[in-house]
């Protein structure tokens, strides 16, 4: 029994291609429902089987081995293949993307009821679980970079759903090209290791690397540096970060999927995954913490200053993205993942709901004309409140509250105290904006029409995976602690036990006054915080936060415009026109010639006779 | 009695020829024209004759008895179309005939 | 005997369609007919043949032809066949059938001349893959350019005040002809210094191949083969003739030019100007990876800028010829082979673009990009099968390009790190092209609501069978790799002379 | 035999300058004329009396008949002396004459400083040779300057025809 469970691994990713491979070329006979039952089927199977295997390797009966499919390319030493390896990190990331994954394929169903194309978006949909399950699975760096680049892919085609509206796909567009300059980043980080070392097998590759390598060597450095590019790209960090909010303009579905739980972890995987290098670059590992540290803050404040519910979130998923990158820079890898999984939960839920409150609300998204849907939305509420706690780390009670705390205790174990303060500020900022979040959307009075007659969702489909979600989030998510000590090194706090205790304290202490200064801030304070943010050093801040720190700005000054200019002015092909000058030439000269054909006789006799006396003239001389 | 070096009956023919040459080009008269082509043509055949006798080979003569054929040929039908310009152009000038321009 | 046939099928069929015009829609089903025999028959060499690795340095030919032809000046009809003229010819068939396919209802006047020039042009193809005797490869080298010029004359269209037709064809015709004048006198040159050296006349590849030359002069000899495999390959400086080529190309001409002409141009580089002058190569490689980079980055910022559909492609076919460039000089088998399955990768989606903005053009009546938008869901599946081409454009990963770019880029990255660098680059832009295709064209507010005709049988399969073979060599392109691993190893050797000393000494292995 | 050969070449150089700088057609006819025949002296005394009895009669004979013939139909007469005189403004000759002059120089320079001195003695070479050599290895050349005179004929009849008859049919020529 045991080997046929693992046998049965490359179904979890063909079940998905299938699925997409089907309602592509259904071409629409399939109708809704059909489409939503492969869809969600499709990832429910998935799901199903890596519950089956998961469960093998959990009682031990297969251990983390590789699974060849076949050889993808053989030419001399460069012979990637398409292989599947097995081992706890790969099967906590497959079990959240089935599982979450299939959550919100079915809530899908429910938001996208009547929309026209569902086919093409459940295609879409599956064709990204698909590479994102090669993207876990696979053992060797160029079938992670297929993954790597299907995922980019769907992610523009999902964002730019509703292509209808030109701004869509914009910011699709934006996502693909930002995302990608991470890829080429990764890919020379790939040139660059199998240059070095002959293979692309990961784990050959780590322990080649380890034993040629010592740490602190340049060469080392500079491939830990491409690697993490790849990922600020992909997990929208710092500098590569400005396409996830312009991100939100696809379906709510596919912001819970892509933009939250599955795809922006990728990098953090990454890093994980290739720990073996960033090992031996301590340097680039700090570079890592620092990095996650100030996305962590930048996106703190940006997500204070928002006014559409999704970008609110958007800019959450950077901030709780930055708390991983700060576990990673740490070492503290397990931690890391710990916090991505119960973090695909909550962020799922909080991005559900909102996406219930947007159907509800006739796709109104702005927080400032919603309001008082408490008794309108209960169930929506709920999930925004067990879904806020999480995010904001009540302590105790949440799951959010568990994973955060571990990072914060590994940053101080790692006697990274900068880091930690940076943590501790940053769960209060989580704490103010998702108070304001929660005020906004549900507490005082509906400011627009919309949001007062908004009839709540019904059906299994709406419910049941908010409810899912929401006990994931709280206690129990945390008891769905992976354990990834085969995979990672110890972490840096695994036997110093001295402030543990202390640090918990801290941080719970943190997270309950964010969370009571936000109510007393959004429930009485309304009207002064208007007020505030109205003039002056406020609107000043509130602008700056608004534009998250202007980096979006500057991007489309510095790159977008001069490039869009480059291409304006080369639009007439100059050195096509340059080889042209050929022709003008000949024509000039023909111009010059055909004139001295001029018709008189006299003018002819005259240039004969000048011939006539050159010639004489040459062989007289010569 | 010495005999007159080639050089100078070759000399006359250049003469000839030059003069020939100068009223082509000068003339706007096709009549002129025509006659300083005689001319030239003359030259040419004196210049024939001139080396048949100081090589006392006949070619030369025959040579020059070719070159009177053409010179009646071409003549005949310079004429016969100085004729025809005359009657479409109502004058000689050469000038006037430069319909077929580049 | 095979070879023979190979080449003759292709010249009788276009004598047959144009006799065949008379009995209305027969040249088509001619043409189809030889051009499906071309196919097959590649296809049974291919299976029949077996390509272990032969004696290094031996030219193993699959299949040879050797017949008199001009003995006075030892020009004989000598034909052969390895792994990497085999694939290309295989490629031709299969583009020769798309061709005749996607012009079923294109072309209404004159059909009979127009599959006599197609298949014209395709045997001057197929006998440029086949001819080993220099005189003889020349001799098919001009042979493809006639029936091309009149393919673009005859039945392209003109841009309405813009340039017209005929334009485009001279153009191509001089380009082409100009730069063969400079191959016919490098070849020349070459033969008679191997003359000088052995005092023999021949025009024979293998004897030619031991000519010793002074450096300068194969320096020489190298530029007249490579400017004249420039112009076909478009490399940037002498590129101008593909746009307006394809712009105002029939589809047919259009798929033939990107499809195969192309490639005639990296088949040339890797067959003859390689080989003949290695040491000369190996100098001049870094100037040619140069321009290969130069041709990227040109060529994609083209791309962005264009508003005729048909244009935007044919600049992406020169980035990515750039790649192949950067591939053939690089001197690394790894670079070698995926310069090969980038050339089938970019025969196949490029042509697959052209098929379809052919299409467009039925349906539409234009070309240009500013008047589509928001086509996605009025053309049937026709828009699925285009994001299906982008994406191969785009090159990624699971279609062919991208197995053939990186290949490419593996293999080079330790001869030349920076170019590498740099050519990845180019990749962020190929996104940018394919997507501001995808977006002017299908996404975006629609200008019309009414829907038009979706694919019929023909164009779908057509679709389908090319898009099929982009994702089944990026996912298993083994066979493609088996074929011309030989052929790609002995041009490697070549370079084995002192290779280019990469600017950024990295530790080796 | 010299005396007559130079002063010969004197009057034929100065006929042919009165040809080319004469303003009456007429004048310059009988120049031409005047010119020719002396030219033919100079073959007698050269000692080519064949060549000099064809000049006479051929030449300056036929040749010249037909010139005053044409000059005649087109009563080129004194008017016409005027016409020439306003185009014979100095501008107009000085250019090409200095070319002349330059090409006669640089002939005379090739000439003088060629050292072939051969001198022509009194030995004529009579008809009768000249007659031999014709009929001898010449026959093709003499056939084809008979075919070459046809043609010529053929073609002055066919040009020199008088365009009456589509004067006559409306005169819309």
């Amino acid at each position: 029994m045991m080997e046929m469970t693992v046998s049965l691994l490359p179904l979890t990713f063909l079940l998905p291609l299938a699925g997409t491979l089907l309602l592509a070329f259904s071409a629409g006979r399939l109708g809704e429902r059909g489409a939503v039952w492969i869809g969600t089927g499709s990832v429910g199977l998935a799901a199903l089987v890596t519950a089956l295997v998961g469960a093998d390797f959990a009682l031990g009966n297969a251990g983390p081995q590789t699974l060849t499919l076949y050889t993808w390319i053989a030419v001399g030493e460069f012979a990637p293949s398409i292989g599947l390896r097995l081992d706890a990190l790969s099967l906590t990331m497959l079990s959240v993307i089935t599982g979450v994954g299939f959550l919100i394929h079915w809530f899908a169903g429910w938001y996208m009821r009547g929309e026209e194309g569902i086919t093409r978006f459940y295609a879409y949909m599956n064709l990204f679980v698909f590479s994102m399950i090669l993207l876990v699975l696979g053992d060797n760096l160029l079938l992670l970079f297929l993954g790597w680049e299907g995922v980019g892919l769907c992610s523009y085609l999902l964002i730019g759903y509703y292509y209808q509206n030109a701004a869509n796909g914009a910011a699709a567009m934006k996502a693909f090209i930002v995302t990608r300059i991470g890829d080429v980043f990764l890919a020379v980080g790939l040139f660059l290791l199998f240059t070095q070392f002959g293979t692309l097998d990961i784990a050959e590759l780590v322990t080649r690397a380890t034993q040629a390598w010592s740490a602190g060597e340049p060469l080392a450095q500079l491939a830990a540096l491409l690697i993490l590019g790849g990922a600020l790209g992909k997990s929208a960090q710092l500098p590569l970060h400005t396409w996830l909010a312009d991100a939100m303009a696809g379906p709510t579905p596919v912001s819970a999927l892509i933009h939250a739980a599955t795809m922006v972890t990728a990098g953090v995987y990454l890093i994980a995954r290739m720990h073996g290098i960033f090992e031996l670059a301590p340097a680039v590992l700090y570079l890592v913490g620092m990095i996650g540290a100030v996305t962590l803050l930048m996106a703190g404040f940006a997500a204070l200053a928002q006014t559409d519910i999704k970008r609110v979130l958007a800019y959450s998923t950077m901030s709780q993205i930055g708390y991983m990158f700060l576990a990673l820079g740490v070492g503290a890898y397990s931690a890391g993942v710990f916090h991505l999984v119960t973090h695909a939960f909550f962020k799922a839920l909080l991005f559900l709901a909102a996406g219930a409150v947007i159907v509800c609300c006739r796709h109104e998204q702005d927080i400032r004309r919603l309001g008082g849907l408490r008794r309108r939305l209960p169930l929506a509420y709920l999930s925004f409140v067990v879904g806020g706690a999480a995010l904001a780390a009540l302590p105790l009670v949440t799951a959010g509250f568990y994973s955060k705390d571990e990072i914060l205790w590994q940053a101080l174990a790692a006697e990274q105290q900068g880091l930690l303060i940076a943590g501790l500020l940053g769960s209060l900022l989580t704490g103010l904006y998702t108070l304001r979040l929660i005020v906004g959307i549900f507490h005082g009075e509906p400011k627009s029409k919309a949001a007062e007659n908004a009839q709540p969702g019904r059906g299994p489909q709406h419910s049941v995976p908010l409810l899912v979600l929401a006990v994931l989030s709280t206690l129990l998510g945390a008891w769905l602690r992976p354990d990834l000590s085969a995979v990672f090194p110890a972490a840096p706090g695994a036997d110093a036990h001295a402030g543990h205790t202390a640090v918990q304290l801290i941080a719970s202490a943190t997270a309950i006054i964010g969370i009571l200064l936000g109510a007393w801030l959004f429930l009485t304070q309304g009207p002064k915080l208007a007020r505030l943010a109205a003039e002056g050093a406020g609107a000043f801040f509130w602008r700056w936060w608004h534009r998250a720190f202007g980096f979006d700005g500057l991007y489309d000054r510095v790159l977008v415009r001069p490039f869009l200019g480059l291409v304006q002015s080369l639009r007439r092909d100059w050195l096509d026109a340059f080889c042209g000058l050929a022709g003008q030439l000949a024509l000039v000269l023909h111009a010059g010639l055909s004139r001295s054909q001029n018709g008189q006789l006299r003018h002819y006799a005259i240039a004969t006779v000048v011939g006539a006396t050159l010639m004489v003239v040459i062989l007289a001389r010569a | 009695m010495s005999g007159i070096p080639m050089e100078h009956g070759l000399m006359v023919a250049s003469a000839l020829f030059a003069i020939g040459l100068a009223g082509l080009m000068v003339r706007r008269n096709l009549m002129f024209v025509l006659m300083s082509l005689e001319i030239m043509l003359n030259a040419a055949g004196l210049a024939f004759i001139v080396a048949s006798t100081a090589w006392a080979e006949p070619h030369g003569q025959v040579m020059y008895l070719m070159v009177i054929t053409l010179a009646a040929a071409e003549a005949s039908v310079g004429l016969a179309l100085v004729l025809q310009i005359y009657r479409h152009f109502r004058s000689l000038d050469v000038d006037a005939v430069s319909q077929l321009r580049g | 005997m095979i070879l023979a046939g190979l080449i003759l099928i292709p010249f009788l069929g276009g004598l047959l369609c144009w006799q065949g015009d008379r009995w209305g829609e027969a040249p088509r089903w001619i043409a189809l007919a030889t051009m499906v025999a071309v196919l097959v028959t590649a296809l049974a060499l291919w299976a029949g043949a077996d390509f272990r690795l032969a004696d290094p340095g031996a030219a193993a030919w699959l299949r040879e032809l050797r017949l008199p032809w001009i003995p006075r000046f030892g020009i004989e009809l000598h034909l052969a066949l390895d792994g990497l003229s085999l694939v290309l010819i295989a490629l031709t068939g299969f583009l020769g059938i798309l061709a005749v396919l996607c012009s079923w209802k294109e072309v209404q006047e004159g059909i009979g001349f127009f599959h006599l020039n197609l298949l014209f042009v395709l045997g001057g193809v197929v006998g440029v893959f086949l001819a080993v005797d220099l005189f003889l490869f020349f001799v098919f080298w001009e042979m493809m350019l006639v029936p091309m010029y009149f393919l673009i004359a005859l039945w392209g269209h003109s841009e309405p005040g813009g340039k017209t037709s005929t334009y485009a064809a001279v153009k191509f015709f001089i380009y082409t002809q100009a730069s063969g004048l400079l191959m016919l006198a490098a070849i020349l040159a070459l033969v008679f210094a191997h003359q000088a050296e052995t005092g023999e006349l021949t025009f024979s590849y293998e004897a030619l191949l031991a000519t010793t030359l002074s450096n300068e002069l194969a320096l020489l000899l190298m530029l007249g083969f490579f400017i004249a495999f420039a112009v076909k390959l478009p490399v940037v400086p002498l590129h101008g003739w593909l746009p307006d080529a394809h712009a105002q190309a029939p589809t047919a001409g259009s798929v033939d030019l990107a499809g195969i002409l192309l490639k005639t141009g990296a088949y040339g580089l890797l067959r003859f100007a390689l080989p003949l002058f290695p040491e000369a190569s190996a100098q001049f490689a870094p100037v040619a990876m140069g321009l290969g980079v130069f041709g990227i980055f040109y060529g994609a910022l083209l791309a962005c800028g264009q508003k005729d559909i048909k244009r935007l492609i044919a600049y992406t076919s020169i980035s990515h010829m750039g790649f192949v460039l950067i591939g053939i000089y690089s001197g690394s088998t790894l670079a070698l082979q995926g310069a090969l399955v980038l050339m089938v990768a970019h025969g196949l989606s490029a042509a697959g673009l052209f098929v379809l903005s052919g299409q467009l053009y039925e349906r539409l009546h234009t070309r240009d990009m500013t008047r589509m938008g928001g086509l996605w869901g009025r053309l049937g599946s026709l828009p699925g099968f285009s994001l299906g081409f982008a994406v191969a454009a785009v090159g990624m990963p699971g279609t062919a390009n991208f197995v053939g770019e990186f290949m490419v880029l593996f293999g080079t990255f330790p001869a030349a790190p920076w170019i590498v660098v740099l050519a990845s680059g180019g990749l962020i832009l190929s996104a940018v092209y394919a997507l501001t295709l995808m977006q002017k064209v299908y996404f975006g507010p629609a200008q019309k609501s009414s829907p038009l005709p979706g694919l019929d049988v023909r164009e779908y399969s057509m679709m389908l069978g090319t898009f099929a073979l982009v994702l089944l060599f990026g996912l298993y392109p083994q066979p493609l790799l088996d074929t011309t691993g030989a052929v790609m190893s002995n041009v490697q050797r070549l370079f084995e002379v002192p290779a280019v000393s990469s600017t950024f000494n990295l530790g080796g292995k | 035999m010299e005396l007559a050969f130079y002063a010969s070449a004197l009057v034929a150089l100065l006929a042919s300058l009165g040809v080319v700088t004469g303003t009456n057609p007429v004048h310059a006819l009988l120049y031409l004329i005047v010119s020719l025949i002396s030219v033919a002296l100079t073959f007698f005394a050269l000692g080519a009396p064949f060549a000099g009895a064809l000049q006479v009669i051929v030449y300056a004979g036929a040749i010249m008949v037909l010139f005053v013939f044409v000059v005649m139909m087109l009563n080129l007469g004194s008017d016409a002396s005027a016409q020439e005189r306003a185009w014979l403004k100095p501008r107009t000759w000085v250019g090409p004459s200095i070319l002349a002059g330059l090409l006669l120089l640089a002939l005379l320079g090739t000439l003088l400083r060629g050292d072939v001195a051969r001198v022509i003695g009194g030995t004529s070479i009579d008809a009768q040779a000249v007659g031999g050599l014709l009929f001898g290895p010449w026959l093709l050349v003499v056939e084809l300057a008979a075919m070459l005179l046809l043609a010529a004929l053929v073609t002055a009849s066919h040009l020199g025809r008088d365009a009456e008859p589509d004067r006559a049919s409306g005169g819309e020529s």
